[in-house]
């Protein structure tokens, strides 16, 4: 495991390892929208809109899933502090807002034809919501702290205090939700899932998940870069004689 | 399969195909930024630095 | 402070010195406009300019803003405190180049450390050029190749008719020069 | 060679957009107040959609006072603010002009985010135009008397909640209008323009009064 402490050894293993993720992911994305739009039967219900479940569920799936990657890399940094552990955490940030941002999106879209407005504080779309707070504050505050250790103890801190958090603003919006809606018009946990629906919704789970991990490689790698840039340049910079003028774009 | 929910379909997965094309793209192009500002350091990327791998 | 008397034409200089907290700052900031006189006149006899357009202040903090490059935060203060009557202005490239820093044009200013930091807000000098130059302090935190630097660029601008005024307690370079001792009075 | 202003604008947007992501912690901010007041309110659609208006537009005030004690305090730490004194142009037009690029990296954002979050409010079409026009009349204005509140207290090491507290009450007025012309989009007794009528009244006088004060408060800052 500490092998992967070494960034070098890390960028090589990215290298192998994001071609092979990304074509599972494009291969099994394939697979699984032929089977949703051509396999799978239409609600008895909602008619053909439930197709609009087999992105939403994954999306879900992968915002917590990110999350735990997250959380997992914030131990990292916290116990053996080494920088990949510091990149993976930053990396997977926006990755995991995106993923809940498209479940939130796609949520809406969903219960639109149901509910007849957009947006109802549904219990289970409401803390989807506040994961994403979560995740927009983390992103915020990798982008506040410049110095990269200080900002990675802080946000790694941060991610597992929220990880502790989550159940907590789980059941206390489902609470809230109940408490206020006596009975909620149309449970939107979604139709009882058969088989011909399961596979499709499995196929596409784990489809995104390997993208999931293939964008996540990508993102350490330009972590990685980005952190050796950024230290070539304050070497360039105390260098007084420099051979060649260090050209440096805000690479923020 | 009725008018609006054809329509509900589509712009669900269109705004998820936006998203997810959006971040490989972003990801992908600030990685080709990040190793040209690196190569115009004079460093190849997979150079092995192992003088400080725990940068 | 007590009563401060002191004129100066073309090419001279003067050194404003005396123990920390005898006014020296307070001094240069009033003569740059930035703390108002209690009493007393500043006169510039060609009075075809007002005294703040012939004025260039340099204090302890350099002005920089870390998240831009030391190019763009050049750019910025020639284009701002630019003047049409001054004398030529330095592009950022040749500024730097005479203290030494022209590899850095390029990187953030966060990056460099205080003697690199106050070069570059010396640097300022050049690049948006005024007759008479108020330094407060200007060879904290530099070393002795950078003092030469300035030695030499505080020499070229007084030999071009400039007045520099330099508040500090080492030497700074400045041969033939005035000095105005502030004590605080016994 | 640029204009000195046209270069303090520069300036300030590339700042902006370098550290702490532009004006995307506005937004966000604006996000977690309009999700948090139905978790005190509750989820009732009919009761959100009618104080929808009043809730984005007190969090956009909130979202705007976030970023302004910053406005003159950056210049003032690293000595920026005495050679901006000492430029050829007054230091009033550059107050002006550190509030143009402050609203434009900082309210443009909010007024853009604002009627899209209108959505977690039930508010219809009509009404997120409301919103969204309101508040592009009206930001101006709060960041004009956030400035001369930012000046006030720009030495001071934590300066923050005063300047808060200073300037909101000299913001109710933009509050008003700008919450009265917002509902009145979707329909009421008021018609839309007038309430949007006075406020760009506001938000022109603000913009001519405030960065006199704010240069005064500047100007002659003893140590």
């Amino acid at each position: 495991m500490l092998r992967f402490a070494n960034p070098s050894f890390v960028l090589r293993f990215a290298a192998r390892a994001i071609p092979i993720f990304g074509a599972l992911a494009a291969l099994l994305l394939a697979v699984g929208l032929y089977l949703v739009f051509f396999v799978a039967p239409a609600d008895y219900q909602q008619g053909e809109t439930v197709r609009i479940m087999y992105i939403h569920v994954p999306a879900a799936w992968l915002g917590m899933f990110a999350y735990m990657v997250m959380a997992s890399a914030a131990l990292g940094t916290l116990v053996w502090r080494h920088p990949v552990a510091d990149a993976a955490q930053k990396s997977a940030a926006p990755l995991g807002a995106m993923f809940t941002f498209v479940c939130l999106v796609t949520g809406s879209l969903w219960g639109k034809p149901m509910w007849g407005t957009y947006w109802v504080w549904d219990a289970r779309l409401t803390s989807m919501l506040v994961l994403l707070l979560i995740y927009l504050a983390l992103i915020a505050l990798w982008n506040t702290i410049e110095e990269p250790q200080r900002a990675a103890k802080a946000a790694a801190v941060m991610t597992l205090v929220g990880l502790v958090n989550i159940p907590i603003i789980k059941f206390s919006v489902d609470w809230w939700n109940t408490l206020h809606q006596p009975a909620s018009v149309f449970k939107t946990s979604g139709p009882a899932i058969y088989g011909s629906m399961l596979w499709p919704l499995l196929i596409m789970a784990v489809g995104a998940t390997f993208l999931f991990l293939a964008l996540h490689l990508m993102s350490i790698r330009n972590e990685i870069l980005r952190r050796r840039l950024d230290r070539l340049t304050r070497l360039a910079a105390s260098a007084n004689d420099m051979p060649r003028t260090a050209r440096f774009e805000a690479a923020q | 399969m009725s008018h609006d929910h054809a329509f509900f379909i589509a712009l669900s997965y269109g705004v998820t195909a936006i998203a997810v094309i959006g971040t490989i793209a972003a990801i992908m192009l600030d990685h080709r930024r990040l190793k040209k500002a690196l190569a115009a350091m004079g460093v190849t990327v997979a150079a092995r630095d192992d003088g400080q791998h725990l940068d | 402070m007590e009563a401060v008397d002191f004129a100066l034409s073309d090419g001279q200089a003067l050194i404003l010195s005396g123990p920390n907290g005898a006014g020296k700052s307070t001094l240069l900031r009033a003569i740059a406009g930035l703390l108002p006189l209690a009493a007393g006149r500043l006169t510039l006899d060609d009075d075809s300019e007002e005294i703040a357009a012939s004025l260039h202040y340099i204090g302890h903090a350099e002005g920089m803003k870390p998240a831009l490059t030391v190019r763009e935060n050049l750019d910025f203060w020639s284009s701002f405190l630019s003047r049409e009557s001054a004398a030529a202005a330095l592009a950022p490239q040749d500024a730097l180049t005479a203290f030494g820093l022209a590899h850095v044009i390029d990187i953030p200013a966060g990056y460099l450390s205080a003697g690199q930091k106050r070069r570059i807000a010396l640097a300022r000098l050049l690049v948006a050029p005024r007759p008479i130059w108020l330094l407060d302090e200007p060879t904290t935190a530099l070393d002795v190749r950078a003092q030469a630097a300035l030695a030499a660029v505080m020499a070229r601008h007084r030999a071009g008719g400039g007045i520099v005024l330099a508040a500090t307690h080492s030497p700074v370079g400045l041969e033939n020069a005035g000095e105005l001792k502030l004590g605080t009075v016994a | 060679m640029k204009s000195p202003l046209a270069a303090l604008f520069v300036r300030e947007f590339a700042i902006a957009r370098r550290i702490g992501g532009g004006g995307s912690m506005g937004v966000v901010f604006l996000l977690v107040l309009v999700t948090i007041v139905p978790f005190a309110i509750g989820p009732d659609l009919n009761l959100l959609r009618r104080i929808g208006p009043a809730i984005l537009w007190i969090a956009a005030l909130l979202a705007m006072l976030l970023g302004l004690d910053r406005l003159f305090q950056a210049d003032f730490e690293d000595g920026s603010l005495d050679q901006l004194q000492l430029g050829a142009t007054p230091l009033e037009f550059v107050v002006f002009v550190k509030c143009l690029a402050h609203w434009a990296t900082t309210a443009l954002p909010l007024v853009v985010a604002a009627p899209l979050f209108g959505v977690l409010m039930a508010q219809e079409a009509a009404s997120m135009l409301g919103i969204g026009v309101s508040l592009l009349v009206g930001t101006p204005a709060l960041t004009f008397i956030g400035a001369v509140g930012a000046a006030a207290t720009v030495s001071l090491r934590r300066g923050g909640l005063l300047m808060a507290l200073l300037v909101l009450p000299l913001c109710v007025p933009a509050l008003i209008f700008g919450v009265s012309a917002a509902t009145a989009a979707s329909g009421g007794t008021i018609p839309f323009a007038t309430p949007l009528a006075i406020l760009a009244a506001l938000t022109l006088a603000s913009g001519a009064l405030c960065p006199f004060a704010a240069a005064a408060l500047l100007r002659r800052l003893g140590e």
